[in-house]
């Protein structure tokens, strides 16, 4: 039983170390070029990906039960050209939609490293930003910012349709400012993703070279 | 001595040699089986000329033997393929029982072929074909050791029956028109179908038996699988077209020699004949698994064209089928070729055990490509040729217009096939277990390379084809055959200019490819087939991820009706309730001394009773 | 010399004209299925973004030489079709090749493309491209009777199988689909399983094959089979108006104005003949492969039969 | 003349005595005698036929007595053919046979060669006799040789065998010398010539029912169907030798007789068509039988009475051709199937089990024997290019020529059922699973090879360049044909 933690203050030692997990990655400002440094092709190449979101809507949780009503007649995602991606090799962004059991993020990294950069990541709703409601289970992930790099996130328990299409604005703001897109950034920092995604996935199988 | 006997002779002397040498040592079996046919194709090209012929007597009969151009385009097919299969054989029978036994036969069925052809009279001509029968059998039968009752004795029932069916038309021309040799039964109107109307139909049947005309196709896909691969490529290649040839001589220089509109029924039943022996080769190649097999049935398929531009019996339609004949022979052969290649790197060609061929084998997959898109008749290459005068023919020199939408069916179809061949050996998954396989040798992939790109030229310069083969039309009969070098004309004046079309893809293939490999090339990769994008899921190692069994399941629902049309069963039950009428029969010898004397006595009193009716 | 040279020019500006119209047609498309779904739904212009978006991709993936080459054999059957297919009836810039090559060519021609990017589909290793390649060639075997049949109709009828000899002869009378409905309606019914609109469009069902033939693709080489695509639904179209609605071009306005009058006439022609497999794919629930190909060998197949008794009756064979 | 045909009959019955007292003196005298006088008789039959080529034919009348009160042999062209082909044969299944029964005791063997030469050489009288009554004896002479070796191996199947055959052979005996009774009443002679002479004197309902019983009589001895019940028992149970002798040589002489009795004395209108429909249904049912047998001498044995139907159904269509093509198919079915005789004994000897099954892949372990069996398969099915298909080859153009092509057709069709059952046995030789590969325990003998491959190589000689042969059989075909001067010769004949 000593496995399982209790809730309580957290100790120096803890907080030290959560401070190092917690640890900023999304470096993507500064990589990527941003609106000063970008060139005339890269503003209008960004333009084009700005209005052409393929979407790989990863539906691990309850959140998936929002996207079709984002997608359909009602809230129509398409007049900002979002649409859904058939695969992870023509999609743009992955969107976790709830929160993620440790097996299932297993399927999302494998989903994630097969797409394509340009690549961004939705995290949507409390569950993907902290673990929400499941903070305390043993087997959800809390922050899927820990294993693979995140652009933008929802809050919400659930989102709204609504929400879901302010984030992809925020997404599109990114886009357009050259801040979004973190997959040469998760290449530079994989041993650190890797090392926390192997403390999770208990059956790492993995091939041993990531080939982007 | 005759020169076409001295050919003959190497080719005997060869067979018996090859047989010979492979008991001093085995290794020098395959070389000097090459080397024999290699001399005898040489000495045949540069020595004899066609119009060349000479007379003799055997057997009370005179024969003549000699060189039509129409024979000499066969000969073409025969010699052209032969070389290269035996080329191929080296290797491929490398380390395999009875060398001898397999060389010596398939020299001999080169002799017969070769035979067939420069028989200027119908007894060389039944003997060969006869000497052809038996050392092919004698092939077939290698492989199967047990199936021995199943396969050899099905293809030497079906052979038989032509043969004896051609035997009957020949004893018949000898009767009625007072002569053996073949041009003289033509002067005479010997293939008539108004007067006696079996010798042309004995000699069609004999003929179309060899060419796996439905419903006497039943043979082919298994004995064509079954034996070695190098020698299928001689027997679907070359042999089949045997058949071809005598149907050609047979039906066209009968149907050039008479009112057309008196004969309609004629060249319709044999069209559709033609017609459906395409269909059903077609749709039975693609449900099938092994891709020996699946050639096999494309085999008979393709075959079914073939007759179907005889049967038209116009210009257009002849010139497709001799076209058709030639084109076959060179990509049917280069695909038996790359099935054996596979057989012998890999061990099967069961396509749901192997896959993902393409990067060990790359030549080979090359040659599988090319000849794959021939003979799906796609342009630029030749098998386009032969479809387009194949449609144009039954268009617009035919009236047989539904019979067009049939062989289109077929074709359309035969694109299933094409690609379940590619996609079966070479495509899919990369398997572990395939993992240490090795390109083919050198000497196998020579003679198939050739053969890939005899395809592809003939694409853009199919003259080069029609150029024998106007001269072999005339020989049976046609005027002043048209043809062009690189373009394709009709009646009604239509043109496709294949070199222009040629250009046009080569020209939009270099942009293209220029443009997609330099496009990001150092940041394209190229991964391994293990990297598939599974829902997130990791394939692992033993997982065949590889789409093989009921590939067109969907197709055979919906054509359920088409595959409830089994010729096979319907032979085989035939065969059986024969059986069951002998075994009645048997019976009347009962082992019973006291039966017999009975029979005797019956007899006796029977013979006596009726005495007056039989005797007089 | 000059001649060549307008001729080139002639054919960048017809392969441009293709692709832009083909593109737009897509987002047309896309913007109609929105309207009737009751949506504001993509700007028209919205494909241009997608195939920008997906060329500049930074990264590609390709499982080996024929995944690589997939996309190149449908740019080389779209391209080559459209050399031989006369968009503007007499034009000096849209003609092309047009006496080149004959209907049989152009219909072996456009399984060209797709029949190489099965190839590319099949090195990819996927199960679901394997899947949906074998549905695809099934539906082929469908779908081409009935359209063989038409075609089949006209040749007979008209006594020539070049297409530029069918637009000539719609010059003079009235248009074949006056003449010969029903190889019309073979044809048009035939169209529906060309477009993989629904109810045809199993092949790439995207919830249940992940898009079939395309899954493994991305970036680059989505984008150039989507250009491919686009120019292919422009000759289609250009095909079905050339062969049964009189073609495009048939005035008597000289020089540029002939031809913008012209492609104008193409314009609204093809349009109005698109909105006809994407209105019944927007109303349609999707059948399973045997059902369409059942489908096909039914009534398209009954009509293009009767095209050709209706061919061999007009022709005075019986 | 030194050499005269009576020496064919003299010569082993003399023999025939003599080796008992010589056995005493050499044991193996029994053996090497009746090669010594088959090979005369081959000799004599090079005499003659260079003889009658050069001066025509020949009667001899023994013992003084003119044709047609005496005993006559006649030596035409068609018999003198006829007895060389016998007699050659009869020394090639000598030579065959020479070692291979070394394993039974020294009493036994010296009965075999006794019999077996007695056969050969009643068979030989059958041929060349010119007197009815005088072929009665011979038949019954090679009758008795043949029942008692076919009963040889005293197993109860053999003795089954044997009185199956001596009880048709009765019947044959007994129908024959009513016959030959009936005719002698009506003409008062039994010189053949004669009676053929006579014969349009005779009341036709006297003619028919004699020729009634000839037929049946000789019908048996030809193994014509319903009559030929005896033929696959005897073959089967007789020793290898003896059925390669019945199938070659007492076959032909039924045949012969049959013929000669037909053809010559008998002016009958519709026989021709009795020979061709039971020829038809003899060669049928055989086949028939043949398919679904599973032991090797007795599918044999069909076939033999399969070939005899198509040689019977050839003289049936009488015409110059016809007969010239039975001749030929006669001459290649002795040689053929002595071939598959002696090598299906080997296989038998080899695997002690008759049956078909018993001979997977036998060729490991007789390759030579294996070889010789599949070439007189593929020939006897009529395969060019061996000597079986000339002969087919001119039956079917004599049967065309007269406009049967239903026939034809049935004995195209019944060719294929003869190469259903060739080829299952051939392929089961070469490439059925292989038993356990233990040497075979038998390996040919020298002699054996010997006679099995001049048997082969005529086979393949004759198949290549038939030219050799033909001209022969036209003589002979001409020959039997030739009724009036065959009458007129021999009446004419004064010693």
């Amino acid at each position: 039983m000593s496995e399982i933690k209790t809730l309580g203050i957290p100790t120096p030692e803890e907080i030290k170390q959560a401070q190092i997990d917690f640890a900023p990655r999304c470096t993507s400002a500064g990589r990527v070029n941003d609106k000063e440094t970008q060139g005339t092709v890269e503003y209008i190449l960004n333009f084009a990906r700005k209005h052409s979101l393929f979407v790989m809507a990863y539906g691990t949780g309850c959140g998936a039960i929002e996207i079709p009503a984002t997608m359909t007649s009602r809230y129509d995602a398409e007049r900002f050209g979002i649409r859904g991606a058939a695969t992870p090799r023509q999609a743009d962004v992955l969107l976790i939609t709830g929160y993620l059991a440790t097996k299932t993020l297993k399927r999302v990294i494998r989903v994630y490293e097969q797409m394509q950069d340009p690549k961004y990541v939705i995290a949507f709703g409390s569950c993907a930003i902290n673990g929400g409601m499941y903070f305390d289970s043993y087997n959800t992930i809390k922050a899927l910012d820990r294993y693979i790099p995140v652009d933008v996130y929802i809050a919400g328990c659930m989102p709204r349709p609504e929400s879901v299409i302010n984030g992809f604005v925020k997404l599109q703001e990114l886009i357009k400012n050259g801040n979004a897109g973190n997959g040469e950034a998760y290449r530079e920092d994989l041993d650190w993703y890797r090392k926390n995604q192997q403390k999770v996935i208990k059956n790492w199988d993995f091939p041993d070279k990531y080939n982007w | 001595m005759e020169i076409i006997a001295i050919i003959l002779l190497i080719l005997l002397v060869g067979s018996i040699l090859s047989f010979l040498i492979n008991r001093v040592n085995k290794n020098f079996t395959g070389v000097t089986a090459f080397l024999v046919a290699l001399a005898s194709g040489v000495v045949f090209f540069t020595k004899v000329q066609s119009g060349y012929q000479f007379n003799f007597q055997l057997a009370g009969l005179d024969l003549q033997w000699g060189l039509t151009d129409y024979s000499y385009y066969f000969a073409y097919i025969i010699f052209g393929l032969s070389v290269l299969a035996l080329l191929y054989s080296i290797k491929y029978m490398e380390g395999k029982a009875r060398l001898g036994y397999y060389y010596a036969s398939f020299l001999m069925t080169i002799l017969g072929m070769l035979g067939v052809v420069v028989s200027q009279d119908f007894v060389s001509l039944f003997i060969f074909w006869e000497i052809m029968t038996w050392a092919s059998f004698l092939l077939v039968i290698y492989n199967s050791y047990y199936k021995i009752k199943t396969k050899g004795i099905k293809y030497m029932i079906f052979s038989a029956i032509g043969a004896y069916a051609m035997l009957t038309a020949i004893v018949f021309i000898r009767v009625h028109y007072d002569t053996l040799l073949i041009s003289e039964a033509i002067a005479k109107g010997a293939f008539n179908f108004e007067q006696y109307i079996y010798i042309p139909i004995f000699l069609l049947l004999g003929f179309g038996i060899k060419a796996a005309v439905m419903p006497f196709h039943v043979w082919a896909p298994s004995a064509y699988s079954k034996s070695p691969m190098p020698f299928t490529t001689i027997f679907s290649g070359a042999m089949s077209k045997m058949g071809i040839f005598g149907i050609g001589l047979v039906f066209t220089t009968f149907y050039l020699s008479n009112d057309p509109e008196n004969f309609y029924w004629v060249r319709t039943i044999l069209g559709w004949l033609g017609g459906i022996t395409a269909v059903m080769g077609t749709i039975y190649a693609l449900i099938q698994t092994d891709a020996k097999k699946l050639l096999a049935y494309s085999s008979v398929a393709q075959l079914g064209y073939i007759v179907v531009g005889l049967s038209t019996g116009t210009e257009l339609g002849v010139m497709a089928a001799l076209y058709l004949a030639v084109i076959h022979a060179v990509f049917k052969g280069a695909l038996f070729m790359v099935a054996g290649a596979v057989e012998k790197q890999v061990g099967t060609t069961d396509m749901t055990k192997i896959s993902g061929l393409i990067r060990k084998m790359p030549w080979t997959f090359f040659v599988a490509l090319v000849s794959i898109i021939a003979l799906a008749g796609v342009p630029p290459l030749g098998g386009f040729v032969g479809k387009w005068l194949l449609y144009e023919a039954l268009i617009t020199e035919s009236n047989n217009y539904i019979l067009v939408v049939v062989v289109f069916f077929s074709s359309t179809a035969a694109f299933m096939y094409s690609y379940r061949f590619l996609f079966g050996l070479f495509l899919g998954q990369e398997e572990k277990e395939t993992e240490h396989i090795k390109e083919a040798p050198v000497t196998m992939i020579i003679p198939m390379v050739i053969l890939a790109v005899i395809a592809m030229i003939a694409g853009s310069y199919p003259g080069l084809i029609f150029e024998p083969a106007a001269k072999a039309m005339e020989a049976i009969g046609f005027q002043n055959v048209s043809w062009q070098m690189s373009s394709l004309t009709n009646i009604w004046g239509d043109t496709t200019d294949l070199f222009l079309i040629s250009m046009m893809i080569f020209a939009v293939f270099i942009i293209a490819f220029i443009f997609l490999t330099l496009k990001g090339l150092k940041k394209t990769r190229y991964v391994g087939t293990k990297d598939i994008s599974t829902s997130g899921e990791l394939p692992k190692e033993w997982e065949n991820l590889t789409f093989q069994i009921d590939f067109f399941k969907p197709f055979e629902r919906a054509a359920a009706p088409l595959y409830s049309m089994n010729m096979n069963k319907i032979w085989k039950n035939l065969g059986k309730n024969l059986e069951a009428f002998f075994g009645f029969f048997r019976k009347l010898y009962t082992g019973n001394g006291q039966t017999y004397a009975l029979f005797v006595v019956i007899f006796l009193v029977v013979l006596l009773l009726f005495k007056d009716v039989i005797f007089s | 010399m000059e001649g060549i040279l307008f001729k080139i020019l002639g054919a960048f500006l017809t392969a441009i004209l293709a692709f832009v119209v083909g593109m737009f047609y897509g987002g047309l498309r896309r913007k109609v299925t929105a309207r009737v779904q009751n949506r504001v739904g993509p700007p028209v212009h919205q494909n241009f973004l997608d195939l920008m978006k997906l060329q500049s991709k930074r990264t590609n993936i390709a499982h080996g030489f024929m995944g690589h080459l997939a996309p190149v054999w449908i740019i080389i059957a779209a391209i080559t079709v459209l050399m031989f297919i006369p968009i503007l009836h007499g034009d000096l810039w849209f003609n092309n090749l047009t006496m080149k090559g004959d209907l049989i060519f152009l219909l072996y021609m456009m399984v060209f493309g797709s029949l190489g990017m099965a190839l590319g589909a099949g090195q990819t290793g996927n199960p679901n491209s394997a899947m949906g390649v074998s549905r695809g060639l099934a539906q082929l075997a469908g779908f081409e009777i009935p359209f063989m049949l038409s075609l089949i109709a006209l040749m007979l009828q008209f006594k020539t199988t070049s297409i530029s000899e069918l637009m000539q002869v719609q010059e003079s009378g009235s248009w074949i689909i006056v003449q010969n409905p029903f190889a019309f309606i073979a044809a048009l019914l035939a169209s529906l399983g060309m477009f993989r609109y629904s109810p045809f469009d199993i092949v790439g069902a995207p919830a249940e094959l992940a898009s079939g033939p395309r899954s493994e693709f991305g970036g680059k080489y989505l984008g150039t089979m989507m250009t491919g695509g686009a120019v292919f639904a422009f000759i289609k179209l250009v095909m079905y108006v050339d062969l049964f609605l009189g073609g495009a071009g048939n005035n008597n306005l000289e020089g540029i104005a002939g031809t913008a009058l012209g492609l104008v006439e193409l314009l609204v022609k093809t349009f109005l003949l698109y909105m006809i497999p994407v209105f019944i794919g927007l109303v349609s629930p999707r059948f399973r492969t045997e059902q369409a190909i059942q489908f096909f060998w039914k009534w398209p197949t009954f009509f293009g039969l009767l095209a050709i008794g209706w061919a061999l009756y007009k022709n005075g064979t019986f | 003349m030194v050499i005269t045909p009576v020496h064919y009959i003299v010569a082993p019955l003399i023999a025939a005595f003599a080796i008992p007292l010589l056995t005493k003196i050499h044991k193996d005298a029994a053996r090497i005698v009746p090669g010594i006088v088959l090979f005369y008789n081959v000799v004599i039959s090079f005499f003659l036929m260079n003889h009658i080529a050069e001066h025509g034919m020949i009667s001899e009348t023994l013992a003084g007595w003119e044709a047609p009160w005496g005993i006559n042999l006649v030596v035409t062209p068609f018999t003198g053919f006829l007895a060389t082909m016998v007699s050659i044969l009869g020394f090639i299944i000598w030579l065959y046979g020479y070692r291979f029964k070394r394993t039974l005791k020294g009493g036994e063997v010296k009965f075999y060669e006794i019999l077996q030469m007695m056969m050969i050489a009643g068979s030989i009288g059958i041929i060349i006799t010119g007197d009815i009554f005088n072929m009665f004896v011979f038949i019954e002479i090679v009758g008795i040789s043949a029942f008692s070796l076919t009963a040889f191996y005293r197993s109860r199947d053999g003795a089954e065998a044997g009185f199956k055959y001596l009880l048709i052979g009765g019947f044959a005996s007994a129908f024959l010398l009513l016959g030959i009774l009936i005719i002698y009443t009506q003409t008062g002679t039994l010189n053949m010539a004669q009676i053929a002479e006579r014969m349009p004197e005779v009341p036709q309902q006297m003619k028919i029912i004699a020729l009634v019983f000839f037929l049946v009589a000789l019908g048996i001895e030809a193994e014509m169907f319903p009559l030929n019940g005896w033929a696959p028992d005897a073959y089967s149970q007789a020793p290898s030798p003896t059925s390669a002798t019945f199938a070659a040589v007492v076959s032909v002489a039924g045949v012969y007789a049959l013929i000669r009795v037909v053809f010559t004395m008998f002016d009958v209108e519709g026989v021709n068509n009795y020979l061709m429909v039971m020829g038809f249904v003899t060669m049928l049912i055989a086949e028939i039988a043949a398919i679904s047998q599973k032991n090797l001498k007795r599918m044999l044995a069909y076939s033999s009475i399969g070939q005899v139907g198509l040689i019977l159904i050839s003289f049936g269509i009488g015409s110059n051709l016809a007969v010239f093509g039975a001749l030929f198919l006669m001459l290649n079915h002795s040689v053929i199937k002595s071939l598959l005789f002696m090598a299906g004994s080997y296989f038998i000897y080899n695997t002690d089990d008759k049956r078909i099954t018993a001979l997977n892949g036998i060729h490991k372990k007789l390759p030579i024997v294996s070889f010789f069996f599949a070439l007189g398969s593929l020939a006897i099915i009529g395969f060019p290019p061996f000597s079986g298909f000339w002969s087919k080859f001119y039956i079917l153009i004599s049967a065309a020529n007269e406009k049967y092509i239903f026939l034809i057709i049935g004995i195209l069709l019944v060719t294929i059922i003869e190469l259903t059952y060739y080829l299952r046995v051939v392929g089961r030789i070469y490439f059925a699973k292989e038993e356990e590969g233990e040497p075979a325990s038998h390996r040919p003998s020298i002699n054996a090879l010997v006679a099995m491959s001049s048997l082969a190589l005529f086979i393949i000689v004759i198949g290549v360049y038939p030219d050799l042969i033909m001209p022969h059989i036209q003589n002979a075909a001409d020959a039997l044909l030739d009724k009036t001067n065959y009458i007129q010769q021999i009446l004419s004949v004064k010693n």
